[in-house]
This record gives structure tokens, C-alpha cells and sequence, in this order.
């Protein structure tokens, strides 16, 4: 189904939460043509979700005219989202990577989104360039049993 | 979009909140007011009926997790009931299960307290 | 629902038959969102499909890779739909709008994807640059009622 | 995806073929073929069940187009039946039913033979 070629599909939304649902929906659909089960699909729809929702909250302090924007690459291995946004930026290794024993047992609140994102995909990496270009791309490989010995080899 | 609801039960000694569509960082808000109005109350005793749930994102998991200090605090919970397995999958990745009571029935929630 | 300002979501992907679906399904939910009604969700769906399709099938002689863009304009009156390709382009003044009653008698095939385009929508306007920008742009409005009234005062 | 299905039932006179999905410029070619099929084998009366038909275009409403006449100079026909108020609202926006029996049940289809 997946030709050798790179597939492009990109999608600009205003930043704003009520167009999360829209945003699943488009990319579980293109998830679901491309072949995986639904269980991918739901990790795929999760993770993109965090991923926009980071921007809406984070990026443009709440201006909801701001552009989200989401490409996905597909090629013959592998599904590719980046989610870009034009905002204030982050530093990603400061981001403290939760203790979820620690978590619960202190009954903490939020910073579980780039955790979940983490916990979901097969690889997730950042580029930020504050107020340019500020990047996170997803990857899912298509062979899950596979997944981690291609990206240990990747990496 | 209609695509979240939250629908409220009291009994006796506990409430029950039912909750369906998608629960996710532009609805989040709504359930948040729902249990911020039965701390109000004094209703400590909540039943979260997942059952017409369809997804959930930690915006979501942050509403039990913003209420539920203040809650066991005043002798209350939150139990949870009714969840498909694709939102239970949600809650077992990030541990939840040692956190909250989950059950499948309405009943077996109530008999937790 | 609508804000006063004007909202704009962008959709690129490549010119395949089988991304027709999800074309659909991202403007249907869009749609719904607004506030349409499902008869009018249907007439939207089946436009933009319409549109779609006479890129995937005229504009690039068959290349999939060419990109198909896809622009939604949401103002406080109006759904805008701009179809966008780099082809070859065409003279809509030269297309004959059938007559439905000599179609069915001849039995014809084909030639109704413009004809379906106009009759769903309120206004349908092509402006054609060949191998640079050739645009479809169709607009519903969101009074039904009013829609003919606002159509013709803007005309 | 898999979004669109064509089943076929041979009876003596006629056959059905019951179609399901989306039937857009993607899969017209499907049932394109399964008509064709028919004609290769010379079963002229022809069924059309669109009771798990979600969505046509006018790739769809081709297909029909493109075989009638040639059913038809064969004493055949194709004979329209199940279609949901959407589907239908397609095809009498352009007048195809003065061109095709349109009728609820398969055995009303069938009596039109
Ligand atoms: N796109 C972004 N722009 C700016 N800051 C971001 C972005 N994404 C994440 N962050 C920062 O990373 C932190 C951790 O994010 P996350 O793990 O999703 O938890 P939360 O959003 O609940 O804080 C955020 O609090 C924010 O400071
Ligand atoms: N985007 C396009 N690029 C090039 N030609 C087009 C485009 N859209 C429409 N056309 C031309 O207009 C004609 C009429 O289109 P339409 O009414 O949709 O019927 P059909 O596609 O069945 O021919 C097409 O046959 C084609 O020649």
C-alpha cells in the first residue's frame, strides 16, 4: 500500500483546543489507511494531541490566531509527524521526565504530555528555534515487533 | 461540536458523574467545573461513570489529578467505573490504577467507600 | 461560534484517489463544527469530493505526487472552500453545464462534477492561471435562508 | 482502507450486487468491474442493493451511466433498491430517476423485471 516514496500531508489549524477533535480525527483516518490496528491508531491520536496541545497552552501565550502546523511523512518503515510551531520556545532538557511513582504517590499535577508522547511513539525529538521554528517529530514504524531494534540501529 | 457531556446522579451518600465524547484539553474545563460544584457541595463521594468516554488526554487525567488531594483530605474519593479498554489502556500506562479505585460496575464503585 | 475575524485551515496532500476519503471526512468535521446541518454537511462533502477529483483527474495528467491544496475560510457569515492545483488548467467558459433532461435521454457519462459543484453550493467561481494557480473557490453560507438574498447583494 | 465492499447473489433471472462503503472516483473501478463481470457472463437483469451505501459521487453515479445502454439494447436493466434518504437525495438532485426504477425492497426490484 505504502510506495517507496516519501508521502506528504500537511495541515495548518489555528492554535486553538477546540480544534483537537479535528485533528485526531484527521490523523487516526490517515493512520488507519496506512495500515495500523487500532491500538496504534489510539497511541498516534494521543501523541499528536499532547503534541498540539502543548503548542495551544504553550506557544503563543493563549493567541489563538497563531498558526499550528502538522506534517506527516510517510514512506515504505515508518509514519512521521512534526507538529511546528512559531512561538516562544522551550528548553526540552530541562524538562523534567516524571518518576510516575513519585508522581502519584505526591499527587502532582500536569507535565505528563511529552511523558505520554515519549511513552507512545518510537522516537521523539525536538528543534527549537524560539519565535522561528520549534519543532517535535513523532516517529512510528509500521513493524512494531521491529520498531526497537530499527531505531536502536538509528540511533 | 457537542462532543462532551457530563451527566450528574445523587444518592444518598455519593454522586456519580457520567461522562461521555471525548474529554480533552478544550473539555476538560467542563468537568472540572462539574466536581468543583460538588466540592461546593460538600459532596466528597464521586463516581466517575466512564462508560460513553471515548478518549481521553492528560488534560483530562489532570482534572481527577487537580481535585483528588483536597478530596481524600475531606474523608471523600474518587472512584472510577465503566471505562472501555482503549481509555483504560490511557490510565495503566501512566500508572493510575495504584492511584484510584477502578471498577467495571456502578455497584462495585459504590461498595468501595 | 464564529468569531468575527476570519479563521483559515489548509490541508496539502498528494493528488490521489485515495486520499479522497480523507479529504471528506477532515471537511465534514469541519462543517459540523461550524454548525452546518447534516443535509448541509452532505452537499459540502460531495463539493469538495468533486473538486478533488477533477484535480486528481485532469489537472496533472495522472503525476500523484502533485500536490493538492485544500483552503477553508470560516467567517461569521460564510464557509469558504478554495481547491487549489498547479496544473494544467482548463476554460470553465468552455464547459457545458448539462441539461440534466438531454443527459439522461442520451444516456451520456461523465460531465456532472461541475454541474453537482454549482448546484450544491452558493456560489462557485474558478479563476484559472495554467501551471501556476488554478482555483475553485465555493462558498456556503450560513443563513440557508438568507443565503440567496446575501448571494445577490454581493453579486 | 477498506471502504467499499460489492457482494454479489446470482438468482435465475437477475442477480444483486449489494454494495457497501464509499463509492467515490477511488472505488467506482470496483464495482465497474463487478458490472462488467455480469455483462461478460451475459446476466443483463441487474440488482443494485445500496443498503450499506454510505456516500456516492459522481464517479459512482457514472458507473451506472456508463453501462446502461448497453444493458439495456440487451433487453436488461439495472433495477435500484435500499438507498439511505442521502443517497437518494444524489441521485434526484439529478434526475436519475426518471432514467432508473428506484424502490425500497430488493422484491420490488425484482417484480420490476
Ligand atoms: N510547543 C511548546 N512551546 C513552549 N513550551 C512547551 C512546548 N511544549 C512543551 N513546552 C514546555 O514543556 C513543559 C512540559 O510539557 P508537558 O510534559 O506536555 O506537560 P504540561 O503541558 O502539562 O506542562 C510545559 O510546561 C512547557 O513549559
Ligand atoms: N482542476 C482541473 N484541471 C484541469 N481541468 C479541469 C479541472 N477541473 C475541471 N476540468 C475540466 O472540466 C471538465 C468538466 O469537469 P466535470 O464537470 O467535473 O466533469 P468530468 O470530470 O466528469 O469531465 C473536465 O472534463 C476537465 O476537462
Amino acid at each position: 500500500m505504502i510506495a517507496k516514496s516519501v508521502h506528504e500531508y500537511k495541515l495548518r489549524i489555528p492554535s486553538q483546543t477546540d480544534n483537537l477533535e479535528l485533528i485526531r480525527v484527521f490523523v487516526a483516518k490517515l493512520a488507519e489507511k496506512v495500515g495500523f490496528d487500532s491500538d496504534d491508531i489510539g497511541k498516534i491520536e494521543l501523541a499528536i494531541d499532547e503534541a498540539c496541545t502543548n503548542v495551544i497552552k504553550h506557544a503563543y501565550n493563549g493567541d489563538r490566531s497563531k498558526p499550528l502546523d502538522i506534517a506527516i511523512q510517510i514512506d515504505f518503515q515508518k509514519f512521521a509527524i512534526v507538529v511546528t510551531d512559531q512561538g516562544k520556545g522551550f528548553n526540552p532538557k530541562k524538562v523534567n521526565i516524571p518518576n510516575m511513582d513519585k508522581y502519584l504517590a505526591e499527587l502532582r499535577v500536569g507535565g505528563l504530555g511529552i511523558y505520554l508522547m515519549k511513552t507512545l511513539m518510537d522516537e521523539v525529538d525536538y528543534d527549537i528555534k524560539p519565535g522561528v521554528k520549534n519543532q517535535v517529530r513523532m516517529v512510528k514504524y509500521f513493524l512494531d515487533k521491529n520498531s526497537k531494534i530499527v531505531q536502536t540501529e538509528k540511533a | 461540536m457537542a462532543n462532551f457531556q457530563v451527566k450528574r446522579d445523587d444518592s444518598d451518600h455519593y454522586s456519580v458523574l457520567r461522562i461521555g465524547g471525548f474529554l480533552d484539553a478544550h473539555t476538560a474545563p467542563q468537568l472540572e467545573e462539574a466536581i468543583q460544584k460538588l466540592i461546593d457541595e460538600e459532596r466528597y463521594n464521586i463516581i466517575i461513570d466512564f462508560k460513553e468516554l471515548n478518549y481521553i488526554s492528560s488534560a483530562g487525567l489532570g482534572v481527577f489529578m487537580g481535585f483528588i488531594e483536597n478530596i481524600r483530605n475531606n474523608s471523600g474519593d474518587i472512584k472510577m467505573c465503566g471505562m472501555n479498554p482503549k481509555i483504560y489502556r490511557v490510565f495503566d500506562l501512566l500508572g493510575f490504577p495504584s492511584l484510584y479505585d477502578i471498577v467495571n460496575e456502578e455497584k462495585e464503585a459504590v461498595e468501595k467507600f
